[in-house]
């Protein structure tokens, strides 16, 4: 079964806010120490959380809230951290030279959310059209005949 | 039956007209044979994939799925001739139809049995290894005009491909060349008559057999070298941009070849149209002569068909670099060998 | 209409080549798009583009109330589709605490193996035919098509079955479904034995597959790859083992784990694995508990506010799924971590400097279903 | 001169017949024999996008096996192909790649809507942002065959569908190019 890593995080981060996020650990980081958090949690030989399962943004109307899913496959245990961004200019450091997997992670979460990834290799829409406006998961995003009016303004019809 | 055609055309026409008449004659017979095997055997080679997949291939269109290949041929012809818009027009055009007279060409010196034979030239093996190489030019020219990334991709490969399996299978026909001491189709085949050089060349023979298996297979890009029309990597290769009869042509021209390199097969190998015989059993000889020598001819030709045809359906395909380094490193080596051990036999005169 | 398709092209010297292995593509089964800069036959850059079959599952699920957003995951791995179905089932009992009975659990894990068996045969006959060999095709579909006679028998449609409900079952299994059920495994594991002859033991099937797109453990890692392409480079990341739902507990089955990382041994994994599945189907077919097939939720399912996660073992590995609720009847945000989005990410550092022949071998190992990717 | 007009009764869909409506014998058997041909070695393009593409395999497979109608030859170039059943979901992004694949194909080409996302966006028609809510919007389809995804049986049914309706059309269309 999943071991649960409170003890050693409290150790580790006395000061940072200790939560539950689904049954699983999660802590509450502010953006700017972000980084600095996420390397310690990677290179601190008693954590070694290095795989990066899921990176998630929830559009919380007042804010945005981004959610790294952290394992470790050495220690078997699962962290959650959580950082929350204002919706004018949601920026944040890119986790690429951590872990691998953000790339990917990262450009969906640009695309879906609009969160910028300062420092990303290859930041670009990755399932939206590329002249495509908006966000589409973000909750003030109105989903409904969007595409009628895309295929009229790319000529597509079959009688234009 | 080809004296009875000449008497009935001297006496139409002055001698030299009846010639003219008579060269007419000989090759619409090869075009219309040739058209009528490419059929069969396209028929063929989709109920023996059927077979082998536990499925029953065309059944609706004939009586057995029979008029399937005819309406594929007739759908192609009503097809629209498509000519990509940067393609190199002339080149584009030219190049099925300079695949598909080659592969005409090289029917010339077969001899299908012993009176019916087109032209017993005195070099006819040598003839077919020469116009058979040019066929490169029609699919590299092909590649390079439809200004396509894939086929020119498809193109490369397949000039590579043929142009260093020509070398292998060249050297497994010199080894039988040189067994049977002369380079004429008929003179092949009239030394077989005491038995097949199969049997008689016995293991330099049945090695250079296999050499020339392996590379005409590859000639064919066919079977596991298919790579030139690599549906998974290349979309289709060099004829990606072709359509209607022009992909035809192609379709055409790879049926043709596999009849050439299958009857080149059966000259070289199993006796052309000599019947079977065994040693000193006169009684079994006997009955195996009352076969009519074509139909003997036409049997092993059909039989060597089913081998390539079977090939395609079972093996996965070879990446390039390993189909080059199968031909340079594996086959040309053996194949000079064998021609070395050939050579020393038919000097000691060790053949039966 | 001129910059159609992905139209950023990578700066390219003089003698390098892009070509696009574009979204109609015969080896790349579905959409993908990749864009290759080539140097002769080498690959040197490879860039995916995504978003030709991305449909805003996860947007959509926000307007659908808890019963119906379920289906909609099927529709995602359509290989592994009673799985996913599953899983969100999981979830939403989880979140609002139902009781679920045991003749429910091991139904659902029954056919949650019998589809990663029929996944795992539709593997088998793509990657045979990308490999050129045409005639493997058509004997997994022999195996398949008996499966999928099973699924239709009991849930009513062959691919997208919908037969998880939250609760339960939608109904319960066909008569006749163990004795046909022990009749297919009898008769696949005496036709197993084709599989090997056809293509594991083909030499030019090895000479294309050994040693072709290396993994190695920490690369997997970092990529976080999850599935058969992670246990073949050595790590043990089977959710059926690691946390085990439904009937999973109960089944004893090893977790097939190779070191070697490379095409070959992801191939050698998925076929191990399709005998761990038969395993699991024989121990649970015999003693299928009887009782409720499922409990009745009555009305709208409103779970409490607050967030649920929960993670399955699919076909091609873990999906996790987030789910975020706000108390009303629809989910509030739900977020499916799909296995197939994070083994594309391992496709670019196994396939630079092989030639075109090993990117459609890797691609083939890799086992992509592209609707799982864009969602 | 019926002879092409009685075979429409039981044929439900539109039937392209030109302006005087009757035929001589010569022009129909011509049609009849062009039409035998086309009909019986359609050649689809693989485009198969997302699941009806896996019952379109179970459709080629041994079971169901579509190459007893002679449509074995899958072709992976447009060029080759005549006719494309567009299987699976048809989004935004791929629009255009269909319209250009539609447009490459030679003539004849015939199009075959597979499943209930082309037909009307099937379970993606409300509240999605990036579903093509019907292709007949961009390409011109022949056949539609409903279900999600259709059953073998009946993407064979639609088959014979586009077959029957083959052998209505007149061969040889001149059509003025549109302005």
């Amino acid at each position: 079964m999943q071991q649960q890593p409170e003890a050693i995080i409290t150790q580790i981060f006395p000061d940072l806010p200790l939560g539950r996020w689904a049954q699983l650990v999660a802590i509450t980081v502010k953006q700017d120490d972000l980084y600095t958090v996420c390397t310690q949690l990677r290179q601190h030989p008693s954590l070694d959380f290095d795989m990066l399962v899921c990176l998630t943004a929830v559009d919380r109307t007042t804010h945005l809230e981004v959610i790294y899913h952290l394992r470790s496959t050495s220690r078997n245990h699962d962290l959650i951290v959580k950082t929350e961004l204002n919706e004018a200019q949601p920026e944040l450091p890119s986790m690429v030279p951590l872990w691998k997997s953000a790339e990917l992670f990262e450009m969906e979460i640009y695309d879906m959310f609009g969160i910028v990834f300062k420092g990303h290799p290859d930041l670009r829409r990755l399932f939206m059209p590329e002249d495509w406006e908006g966000y589409p998961l973000r909750k003030s995003y109105n989903a409904n005949e969007v595409a009628d009016n895309y295929l009229k303004s790319h000529q597509l019809l079959i009688n234009q | 039956m080809t004296h009875w055609i000449g008497e009935k055309l001297n006496a139409l026409f002055s001698p030299e007209w009846a010639a003219y008449v008579g060269y007419i004659l000989a090759g619409l017979a090869i075009i219309i044979l040739v058209v009528v095997m490419a059929v069969v055997s396209i028929y063929l080679e989709r109920k023996i994939a059927a077979f082998m997949q536990m499925r029953l291939g065309p059944m609706r269109v004939g009586k057995w799925g029979t008029l399937q290949a005819f309406a594929d041929v007739f759908k192609l012809m009503l097809k629209e001739p498509l000519t990509p818009a940067q393609a190199d027009k002339q080149l584009f055009n030219i190049a099925p139809y300079l695949v598909l007279t080659v592969s005409f060409l090289a029917f010339a010196p077969i001899a299908f049995s012993p009176s019916l034979q087109l032209w017993d030239m005195n070099i006819g093996v040598l003839y077919i290894t020469s116009v058979s190489s040019m066929g490169v030019i029609g699919i590299l020219m092909a590649g390079w005009a439809s200004n396509n990334k894939y086929s020119l991709l498809g193109a490369m490969r397949s000039g590579a491909q043929i142009v260093s399996y020509e070398l292998s299978a060249g050297i497994a026909i010199l080894t039988i060349v040189m067994m049977s001491g002369s380079l004429s189709v008929s003179g092949i085949i009239k030394s077989q008559a005491d038995g097949w050089w199969i049997f008689k060349g016995h293991i330099p023979a049945l090695i250079a057999f296999v050499i020339f298996a392996i590379a005409s297979t590859a000639e064919l890009n066919r079977a596991p070298f298919d790579l030139a029309e690599a549906e998974q990597e290349l979309t289709a290769g060099f004829h990606t941009e072709y359509s209607g009869m022009q992909f035809a042509m192609f379709f055409l021209a790879e049926y043709t070849n596999m009849f050439i390199v299958s009857m080149l097969g059966t000259t070289l190998f199993l006796g052309g149209w000599m019947p079977l015989h065994i040693g000193n059993w006169d009684a079994f000889n006997q009955i195996m002569d009352k076969i009519p020598p074509f139909l003997w001819f036409f049997g092993k030709v059909f039989i060597s068909l089913f081998m390539i045809i079977w090939f395609r359906w079972t093996f996965p395909r070879l990446r390039i670099d390993q189909l080059l380094k199968l031909e340079w490193k594996y086959l040309l080596p053996i194949g000079m060998v064998n021609l070395v051990i050939g050579s020393i036999i038919t000097w000691l005169g060790w053949i039966f | 209409m001129e910059n159609i398709i992905g139209s950023q092209i990578i700066q390219s010297s003089d003698d390098e080549f892009i070509i696009n292995v574009g979204p109609q593509h015969p080896s790349t089964h579905g959409v993908l798009h990749l864009q290759l800069k080539l140097d002769g036959e080498k690959i040197v850059d490879l860039k995916p583009f995504l978003g030709y079959i991305h449909r805003g599952i996860e947007k959509m699920s926000e307007s659908l109330n808890y019963k119906q957003f379920i289906y909609l995951t099927s529709r995602m791995d359509y290989l592994s589709a009673h799985i996913n179905n599953q899983a969100c089932c999981l979830a939403i009992e989880k979140a609002i605490q139902a009781e679920v009975p045991e003749r429910a659990r091991v139904i659902r894990t029954l056919m949650a193996e019998l589809t990663r068996l029929a996944s795992h045969q539709l593997w088998w006959g793509s990657t045979g035919l990308d490999m050129g060999a045409v005639s493997p095709f058509f004997y997994a579909f022999r195996e398949r098509e008996m499966i999928l006679e099973i699924f239709e028998e009991t849930c009513g449609s062959r691919l997208t079955m919908n037969y998880c409900v939250p609760g339960g079952v939608m109904n319960d299994i066909h008569p006749d479904f163990v004795r046909k059920v022990k009749q297919i495994i009898k008769q696949f594991r005496d036709n197993l034995h084709e599989y090997d002859e056809l293509l594991t033991n083909n030499p030019i099937f090895q000479s294309r597959t050994i040693g072709v797109g290396y993994l190695s453990r920490e690369e997997a890692i970092s990529l976080a790859c999850t599935g058969p392409v992670a246990r073949a480079s050595g790590i043990s990341c089977d959710v059926r083992k690691k946390e085990p739902y439904d009937a999973y507990d109960r089944v004893t089955f090893d977790e097939i784990i190779t070191t070697e990382g490379d095409c070959f041994a992801r191939y050698k994994v998925r076929l191990e694995e399709m005998k761990q599945s038969m395993n699991i189907i024989e121990q649970l077919i015999d003693n299928i508990p009887a009782g409720e097939y499922r409990t009745k939720i009555k009305g709208i399912i409103k779970p409490p506010a607050g967030e649920y996660y929960q993670r399955v073992e699919t076909a091609r590995g873990e999906l996790g799924i987030y789910l975020v609720s706000d108390g009303t009847n629809k989910p509030y945000r739900i977020k499916f971590r799909t296995p197939n989005f994070s083994n594309l990410g391992a496709l670019k550092p196994m396939s630079l400097g092989g030639k075109i022949g090993d990117l459609v071998a890797i691609m083939a190992s890799l086992d992509l279903i592209i609707p799982d990717i864009d969602r | 001169m019926d002879v092409v007009q009685k075979h429409f009764e039981d044929f439900p869909g539109e039937v392209y017949q030109d302006k005087s409506g009757h035929s001589s014998i010569i022009i129909t058997q011509i049609d009849r024999f062009a039409n035998w041909a086309r009909s019986n070695s359609l050649w689809p393009l693989i485009f198969g996008t997302s699941c009806c593409a896996i019952e379109m395999m179970s459709a080629a497979s041994a079971k169901y096996d579509w190459s007893r109608f002679g449509f074995e030859v899958a072709r992976a170039s447009p060029r080759q192909a005549d006719l494309i059943i567009v299987a699976g979901t048809i989004t935004l992004k791929m629009a255009p790649v269909l319209k250009r694949l539609y447009d490459q194909m030679p003539d004849p080409k015939y199009v075959i809507a597979m499943g209930a996302c082309n037909i009307t966006g099937g379970p993606f028609m409300t509240h999605s942002y990036s579903v093509v809510n019907g292709i007949d919007k961009i390409v011109p389809v022949d056949v539609f065959i409903p279900g999600c995804p259709p059953r073998p049986e009946a993407l064979l049914h639609g088959m014979m569908k586009l077959q029957e309706k083959i052998k209505g059309m007149k061969a040889y269309v001149i059509e003025k190019p549109k302005k």
